[in-house]
């Protein structure tokens, strides 16, 4: 369809050195690029914790999931604490089926994700 | 990062039980095309009624007749956006004129469909296709509304 | 009221942008069915990570090439369905045996697409079409579980 | 793609001789005969006053509008009072492009279609 896709970050909140990111719509092969970059942009800014909440995220592939895995490996090494929050049921299942569940830090909701 | 308009085809067979497939397509596209919400409805709605009518009309109910739905995006210098939507099948030929809506005064089961889809749509052309049956052009325009800031 | 089961085709170009249309509408085929909802979700991620792989792969990520989707609902006697998928590209042909999942202790980014598509779907087969580029064929299957009561 | 289609009226409810119908899922030529079908036999037990609960429906073309007339011109042969309530967008927009808004006695919701 080819049309300029929505941002896949509609928004970026900030608490002292934390970063809450707020993302929006499906994260496939269309929007990884984008989604990846922006996360590493605000990786540069080297928060002391990033939590990428995905409530608004109803549908991510594997495309979506390399991103997560590559903003991971950045954050660590800037040691930045990466937190997803809010998963829907789809990407709660993407993580299982790839076996990331045990590999990134996962919050039930945003709160838990700040605490 | 726009990249040129690229269509997009569904072949479904003259089976009622298709069409929220093509529904579901339909209103994906004008999603992503950026239409707002009560467009995306109109459009979602003209589609559907123009099939029906095929279905019913122009292949009296049958249902495993092919039916060939195109959508094409085309994007216009000024930045507006037109979906252009081809239907063709192999059924019945009509003669266009004689397809129009009824009044609405009277009120009576059926009859509504083309008042729907004049309604719905921008454009609407019938014509005979070559090898026999009807390409139905259909075309909703709109302006990119895009917000620039993040949604 | 049981109708024989028949094919919906899609034809897309290799354009990431057509993902969530042929999602949607394999969304849609799946909940006609009466899929539960958690195997439309793995039957919509196997397709979508099938043509992710098609665009990367077959295509280097040019984003104008062909590629031919078939959703064909297969009834069996026993009261189950199959859903076949049946994808064409017209790339470059591949070695099947090539095209395997790598190991997930090795976390890095990319290398999923197979292994997800083998965990979505029951069935999974590449072979070179005639012409040129490759067919994968694709199928879930799963019992009828629609409720007589109404729901 | 040729199922059997899930049933149209999901519930029935009765209290005394009003009768509330729940109807479940887009209304379009897969659904509209049974949809009509069911809802005559309803109209056959001659209740005082049937309200139609759309609230669960998104989505009615003009084959379900037809349906809904020619129930109404049934029920006002069988004195029954035809009431439809919780109309979604699209259908409400389907009642106002057909101008049949001002044919139904259509209410926001429920409750006021019982009142
Ligand atoms: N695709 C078609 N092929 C042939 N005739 C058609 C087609 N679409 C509409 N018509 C004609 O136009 C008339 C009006 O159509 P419509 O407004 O949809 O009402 P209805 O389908 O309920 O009759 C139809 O009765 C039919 O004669
Ligand atoms: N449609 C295809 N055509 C050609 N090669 C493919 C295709 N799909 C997968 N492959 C090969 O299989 C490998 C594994 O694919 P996958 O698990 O999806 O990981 P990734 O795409 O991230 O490399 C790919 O790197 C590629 O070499």
């Amino acid at each position: 369809m080819s049309h300029n896709p929505a941002p896949a970050i509609s928004q970026v909140r900030r608490f002292g050195d934390v970063a809450v990111v707020d993302v929006q719509g499906d994260i496939d092969l269309s929007r990884s690029v984008e989604f990846q970059q922006t996360l590493l942009r605000i990786l540069d800014e080297k928060p002391s914790r990033m939590v990428i909440n995905l409530e608004a995220v109803p549908y991510m592939d594997s495309s979506g999931v390399a991103s997560l895995v590559k903003v991971l490996s950045r954050a660590r090494r800037a040691n930045t604490l990466l937190v997803l929050a809010s998963l829907s049921p789809r990407v709660k299942n993407l993580l299982e089926i790839t076996r990331l569940d045990s590999v990134f830090k996962i919050s039930a909701n945003e709160q838990d994700a700040l605490a | 990062m726009t990249s040129p308009a690229q269509p997009l085809r569904l072949s479904i067979s003259s089976n009622p039980s298709h069409l929220p497939v093509v529904r579901a397509a339909v209103e994906k596209v004008c999603e992503i095309l950026g239409f707002d919400c009560d467009t995306v409805g109109n459009v979602v709605l003209g589609v559907d009624e123009a099939l029906a009518n095929i279905i019913k009309h122009a292949y009296h109910g049958r249902q495993d007749q092919p039916i060939e739905i195109e959508l094409a995006p085309l994007h216009d210098a000024d930045g507006s956006i037109e979906l252009l939507i081809r239907m063709r099948d192999h059924g019945l030929e009509v003669d266009p004129s004689s397809i129009k809506g009824r009044d609405l005064d009277d009120i009576r089961p059926g009859g509504l469909g083309v008042h729907i889809m004049k309604h719905c749509m921008d454009r609407l052309e019938y014509r005979p296709a070559e090898g026999g049956g009807t390409i139905l052009t259909m075309a909703k325009r709109f302006p990119t509304v895009r917000k620039e800031i993040g949604r």
